[in-house]
């Protein structure tokens, strides 16, 4: 039996009916999606630990599309390489580090944040939005330049854990 | 004429923007959700903007976002492409108050054509037939059979509040009329909490025509002839066609002057359409004005050689519309299906999901528009559409033999598309006569299904 | 009408072969070598018949092998499309012995024009312009000098005995005509055991205008406008288009009708198309007649609306040609690329192998011939074309545009292919004038290639 | 790759074609069908007995093409399931089991060929060649019935070695 579980007020029925008709065809056992405030987790079948003799792939990862030419691949949060995650861009539009030209930087590569510390802004629409950090950990690097372009859900600082 | 412009969509009709401007050496920007990050089409452009996330209203129908990624790439102009935002007269406000072009009709023109009752009332004022009815609300019982004795039976009850067909009823004589009102108000009253009703007469079996029109900001305004979308189901076009095997010459003449007639009173420009419903005595409606370019607008481009989509974004420019009226001429005839990933047999449920095999048919007299392809993934996010197949031949006949023949040619799988459904239509004998209306598919085609699918 | 008929032959000329039967409504069998077995359109046809191995010789040259499954599927009548057995007068006779009609012209016109002198012969009854020379075999050097200052320097020496370029010499003057007439006898006498030599008029930068044709057994007879074929590579075209860029109108009128005459005087029917060189002052000269459909067919199909394939069927089965010249108009303009599975970087090495990747362009404009899609395999047993990319436009200016456009969009992968080579050429201003003759690839695109490539 | 084995001239390939399908989608190892004459049998992915953690169909293998319609799938000489190799139609013709309508066989099933053995005839061409065994074994099923068409490659007898 599918175990489903929603942690959402804003769910939309059509489509969790429209993705668990899509695990079962396609023999997958877990999905999950964040959207905005929302989060849907879909499990189906057996746990990992219980190993099949034949396990199917997701079909969806078997067609690798070279994605377009102007947006950086979005590294996964849970690459093997560090225990690196993302400070992401919520909103397309302008990135700045510092609050007014004349000001230092909101925060420096090495530095260690606080979940509700402003890390930059982002200006959209004539609107300067204050970006939070969101989680604890230390500034690894700085991936956005100032007055940069930043686009929906790129990376702008790479974070470790403390 | 405009150095980079930005496209405001995804899908066939992204591509199909983006095939214009390439052909007029117009930069183009690609703006995508988290679910299209991978769409093939994006490598065309020459910038693609990440805008949100999967859902609609994260994305594509995020008019700040959208704004935002037009000023972070210096677009001069945006292309709404159709659905989403092609049709908010707000969103094409905004754009044009952050001094970006909206590559469409004015802003005012937009919102007058949108609102029934106005659109209506111009309708009237340019001598362009409506449906007969009762002229707003009827007060009771005894007006209503007043009404439709002036109009004739059998007439439709309509709620003010209501919509999309909801809290409609036919009567078809004083006693079912009067039966039938007092439901419809009880009704009414319940669902809308408004009991108004309304009276029109009910044209029976109708068929969908529509006028192409096209004009510039000075006033030069054209048609490019109709358009038959006839062939729906649940009032979602399957299959259009000009030119329309429906309609006599003469009321072709009548249907697209009154066309022209209402757009230049309504001071349209750009590209747009408009709908009229026809009934077997070839009297024809106005339905309403689509204020955007339409899925089906390459039919319209085969018959008459002339590119819409190019046509708008130098409209949108400032550029004269150098054609003339008497320069347009019909061609042959076009027929497009609409290839949807959805299973017919199954109460057309959408049917997403992983493409291996796509083998796209050619040859001659053959246009495919298709943003698909091999190792793509139909998202389950958007419409289903996954492709327009059209052809293009001297004669119906001859057209219908050839998409008979690109249907079967065309292979999608191994999601479920509606190329079955199509090729039963293309070998039906009603619709090889051109003997259809909106209902056909419903009553001819899928008997049963009506009641199959109620429940999606 | 026939109402069966097998396409001996394969990839995209077979498909279109088979999309012309289903669209007459006749049924049609596929045959197909071990290296074909799964290809894609061998589904399209009503029966398919594995006919040899995978070499050529044991397959679609296996005349044997064709006419058994011929006479095991029933059928009224072969196609032999081009290329192979498409030129073979033996095997047409063979076809009409066993009572099963050969789609393409009579046997003895074949032979005819598959023989250089008869060719030339009735060319010049016909009063077609023949290239210059000395009219059969020169004696000696002094005879050669005569001939060289009767027709103009420069000239061609020619062995009788070569072909395809080998024991050719060219000389300016005649000096260097009475060195190369001695180096070349030598040559000529080692080489092909026969020293006879003849004199030709060297046309220098020649271009490529060949003129389509169509008649039916009844001795109608008409063309169809012509086709310039100049962008070649070592004698394979690339680019192919109508109207010619290179000629004016009354030079087109001059070469249709000369080739309408010549073919008229060989009592030609079905489609075939005569073939001229042009100099810079718009001399033609007959080059050869091609007794059978040609790969670059589409752009007359384009240009004019005619069904070329169809035709070839109709006047198979005893139809005559309803098409009278006047019926037949030239309409806009339409290029076709040849992408060809080779390598242009590596001196045209052929790539075959499994394609993975393919996304076929479309939109306004766009036809595309192929065979191929994501998931086939390009095989090393055969020619390398994979495509056919043509694009139908009002203008050529039109049509160079929406080509480059089209090429931009064709993913073809992991496979290398020549869509590079065809995005250079449409970039380069002699092309983009209509400036090029058959040396021009060579010449400007390629230099340097030429002995990188000789190996080949 | 897919192993797709067709033991007997009459199939369907579109209902092949629908049970490929079938498998994939519900990631089906092997079918079976008898069905009057014909037998079907269906393989695709590794066999059961190498378990592999995690096993990757090659996704062009799931994109099965069922080959011409009127051309049964060549079984392969390799196959596992027996010795069985087949004695294969070396050109298009007629096949033909006996040299006239009144005379026997040149073989039935169960009989031991040597390589010279004339097993059959195929006319082609109004000329009726003597196809020889070409091999030793015992011949174990016709495969083609009296008079019928035979294309290229198209197995006549199965046969199994001595």
């Amino acid at each position: 039996m599918p175990d489903t579980r929603l942690h959402s007020m804003e769910i939309d029925t059509d489509k969790i009916k429209t993705l668990l008709e899509l695990m079962v065809q396609h023999d997958v056992s877990r999905i999950e999606i964040a959207e905005g405030e929302s989060r849907i987790l879909l499990r189906r079948g057996h746990t990992p630990s219980v190993i099949a003799p034949a396990i199917t792939p997701q079909p969806f990862a078997l067609a690798p599309n070279p994605g377009p030419a102007a947006a950086p691949a979005a590294p996964t949060a849970s690459s093997p390489v560090a225990e690196e995650t993302f400070i992401r861009s919520p909103m397309v539009g302008t990135f700045y580090t510092a609050p007014d030209p004349e000001s230092p930087a909101f925060v420096q590569s090495g530095e260690i944040v606080t979940p509700d510390r402003v890390v930059c802004l982002i200006e959209a629409m004539k609107v300067f939005n204050e970006i939070k950090a969101e989680v604890s950990g230390r500034i690894t690097r700085v991936l956005v330049k100032n007055a940069q372009a930043v686009e929906y859900d790129q990376p702008l600082f790479a974070i470790v854990a403390t | 004429m405009f150095n980079r412009i930005l496209v405001a969509n995804r899908g066939e009709i992204a591509l199909r923007v983006i095939r214009a401007c390439r052909e007029l050496g117009v930069e183009v920007v690609a703006v995508y959700s988290r679910a299209d990050r991978d769409a093939a089409y994006l490598n065309l452009a020459n910038d693609a903007v990440c805008i949100g996330a999967e859902a609609p209203a994260h994305s594509y129908l995020n008019a700040a976002a959208i704004l935002s990624a037009a000023e972070i790439t210096n677009v001069e102009a945006i292309h709404p492409g159709y659905g989403f935002l092609s049709e908010n007269p707000t969103f094409a406000q905004m754009c044009r108050d952050c001094r970006i072009e909206f590559i469409g009709p004015s802003s005012d023109a937009m919102r007058k054509l949108g609102n029934k009752v106005e659109a209506k009332l111009l309708a009237k004022a340019a001598r362009v037939p409506l449906v007969p009815g009762s002229d707003g609300v009827v007060a009771d019982e005894d007006e209503a059979v007043a009404v439709a004795e002036r109009i004739g039976y059998p007439v439709m009850i309509k709620a003010s509040a209501g919509g999309g067909g909801r809290g409609m009823r036919t009567a078809h004589n004083e006693v079912s009329l009067r039966t039938n009102f007092r439901n419809a108000r009880v009704e009414a009253e319940n669902a809308f909490k408004d009991g108004s009703l309304y009276i029109e007469k009910l044209v029976e079996r109708p068929r969908h025509v529509e006028v192409q029109l096209l004009g510039d900001r000075k006033g030069n305004l054209i048609h490019l002839f109709e358009r038959d979308c006839s062939l729906q189901r649940r009032h979602q076009k399957l299959v259009e066609e000009s030119p329309s095997p429906h309609i006599d010459r003469k009321t072709r003449d009548r249907l697209c002057t009154a066309a022209v007639r209402l757009a230049k009173a309504a001071g349209y420009y750009s590209a747009g359409t408009c709908e009229f419903i026809v009934d077997h005595e070839n009297n024809f409606y106005f339905m309403e004005i689509n204020a955007r370019i339409q899925v089906e607008h390459p039919v319209t481009e085969l018959v008459t050689g002339v590119d819409l989509v190019k046509w708008q974004i130098r409209i949108a420019a400032g550029e004269s519309l150098s054609l003339k009226q008497t320069d347009v001429a019909h061609s042959g005839a076009a027929i497009e299906c609409r290839i949807n990933a959805e299973s017919p047999d199954d109460g057309f449920r959408p049917c997403p999901g992983p493409v291996h095999d796509f083998i796209m048919p050619g040859g001659p007299g053959v246009r495919v528009d298709t943003h698909a392809h091999a190792g793509c993934t139909v998202s389950p996010y958007y419409d289903s559409m996954v492709a327009k197949l059209l052809v293009h031949r001297p004669t119906r006949a001859d057209a219908l033999v050839a998409m008979r023949r690109a249907l079967g040619e065309f292979v999608i799988g191994p999601i479920r598309t509606t190329i079955p459904l199509h090729q039963t239509i293309f070998e039906h004998a009603d619709f090889v006569r051109g003997d259809v209306d909106t209902g056909f598919i419903e009553r001819e085609i899928m008997p049963g299904s009506r009641g199959a699918s109620s429940g999606g």
